[in-house]
């Protein structure tokens, strides 16, 4: 079924969208493009939107470390919303929610970080 | 009920979720819950996926072997490689280590494996292949079964 | 891409649904039409089921093997058993054929395979096991190449 | 995830509605149910709507035929429904047609065995 990916800016967020599977085979692509959006568009934080992502591992996890790490040297911040039970378990298992911020909505992600919609 | 069957494919990444499906179709024989059948996706997952970029280097051109047995609600789920081997097994299950941070890997994979199967074995030897062998009891056949 | 899969499992009538969601996930890597697709999940069942049904008599406990091969859109499909082997090819391959009218066999799986493949061969003897090898070439993937 | 089936009697007429996959390990417990019902009821006519069918293969053709045998000895037809192309063409290649009427809906069908709904 792979993976397919959004993106989407507004004021200095980058809202990626993502719908699938993510697996280490889809994990590089997605890897590319999403770097290659966090410097085109001179951001500065990152919202997650994982609503549709219907399957994760681990591979999963370390592209999403990877930018984070991008994100934090920018002087951003992470925030992953939409998030579903089985994903939200790896990200606990990974002690994730210590350094990426988790919000019920992108809405929600997106007034945290003081855009208006 | 008891059922067997094995898998063996080429080591590219396309793979990862054929393998998956076909254990998840596997298992779907004893009824699973979303989240049962979710756990053992991710864990097949988690060591194709190693045996593909850590035992074969990512190398296209070696076989991947799956054996999956499933008796009165226990899984049995054997996944092996000829590749590399592992050194020092107890390490590489410590949570977050990974032998190559620079492919952005996690180093969580066998931490998900111990989370959600109930037991797991590493046999590896460099030069001599990894065998991880796993196993699961299915919570719906545990109790109908008692 | 060039990419090959083998997978065996017990001749039970549960490893039928099995066999074609696997077959079905492998060759789905090709992005076949949803024709194409049921096409050769119907031709999994027919040779997987005669397998359990003839070559063992419905008897549980051999093995069935698929081997399945894809290659620039083009499938290659081997199905095989350690059964009892067919006496007259040519006849088992007939049309409305049935060894087994008894079991409410319609005797049109061979003719079935013949329709939803490019070719098939059918290697068997009594006592030797049957062997069916076939293959199909994608329509899109023929059209890109070419 | 299987088959099942749905049995109702109108006047003389079974109507036989499946739904899922009906392959080999399906066809055998559908047969013993399905013959139950022709002998409970009394009917004469058999209805199959295939609507639901998603996959099918010859072992299903062979219940099919295995039904219509005892509906021709209870003088009666078999009208089959809402068939999906794929199926079709089974139906097609074994010549079943020629024995076998096929109609558009259960309605039509109902209708050509002269049952008023
Ligand atoms: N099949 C394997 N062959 C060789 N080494 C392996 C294999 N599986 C795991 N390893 C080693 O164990 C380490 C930890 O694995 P894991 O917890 O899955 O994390 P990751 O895959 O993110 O590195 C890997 O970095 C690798 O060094
Ligand atoms: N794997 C097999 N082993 C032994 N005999 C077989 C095998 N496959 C097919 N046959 C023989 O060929 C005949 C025709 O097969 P087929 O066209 O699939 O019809 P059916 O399965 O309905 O009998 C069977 O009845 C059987 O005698």
């Amino acid at each position: 079924m792979g993976l397919s990916a959004e993106f989407q800016v507004k004021d200095e967020v980058l809202i990626v969208r993502l719908s699938g599977e993510l697996d280490h085979h889809e994990a590089e692509e997605l890897r590319d493009k999403w770097k290659e959006e966090i410097y085109k568009h001179g951001i500065k934080h990152v919202i997650l939107n994982l609503e549709a992502v219907s399957f994760m591992d681990s591979s999963g996890l370390g592209v999403v470390l990877g930018r984070y790490k991008e994100v934090l040297q920018l002087g951003g911040e992470m925030v992953v919303c939409s998030i579903s039970p089985p994903i939200r378990r790896l990200f606990e298992m990974s002690g994730l929610f210590k350094i990426i911020r988790l919000e019920e909505s992108e809405q929600f992600a997106l007034e945290t970080l003081g855009v208006a919609s | 009920m008891k059922n067997e069957m094995a898998v063996e494919f080429l080591s590219v990444s396309e793979n990862e979720s054929f393998a998956r499906v076909t254990v998840g179709a596997f298992i779907s024989q004893l009824d699973p819950t979303m989240d049962e059948l979710t756990e053992i996706k991710t864990v097949v997952s988690e060591a194709v996926t190693n045996s593909i970029i850590h035992g074969y280097n990512n190398e296209p051109n070696h076989q991947v072997f799956i054996k999956c047995i499933i008796h009165e609600g226990e899984i049995e789920l054997v996944i092996k490689d000829n590749g590399v081997g592992i050194g020092d097994v107890e390490e590489a299950r410590q949570p977050l280590y990974t032998s190559k941070p620079d492919l952005e890997r996690s180093g969580m994979g066998f931490t998900i494996i111990e989370n959600f199967m109930d037991t797991i074995e590493v046999i590896s030897n460099p030069g001599e292949g990894t065998t991880v062998h796993m196993t699961k009891q299915l919570i719906n056949s545990k109790t109908v079964c008692k």
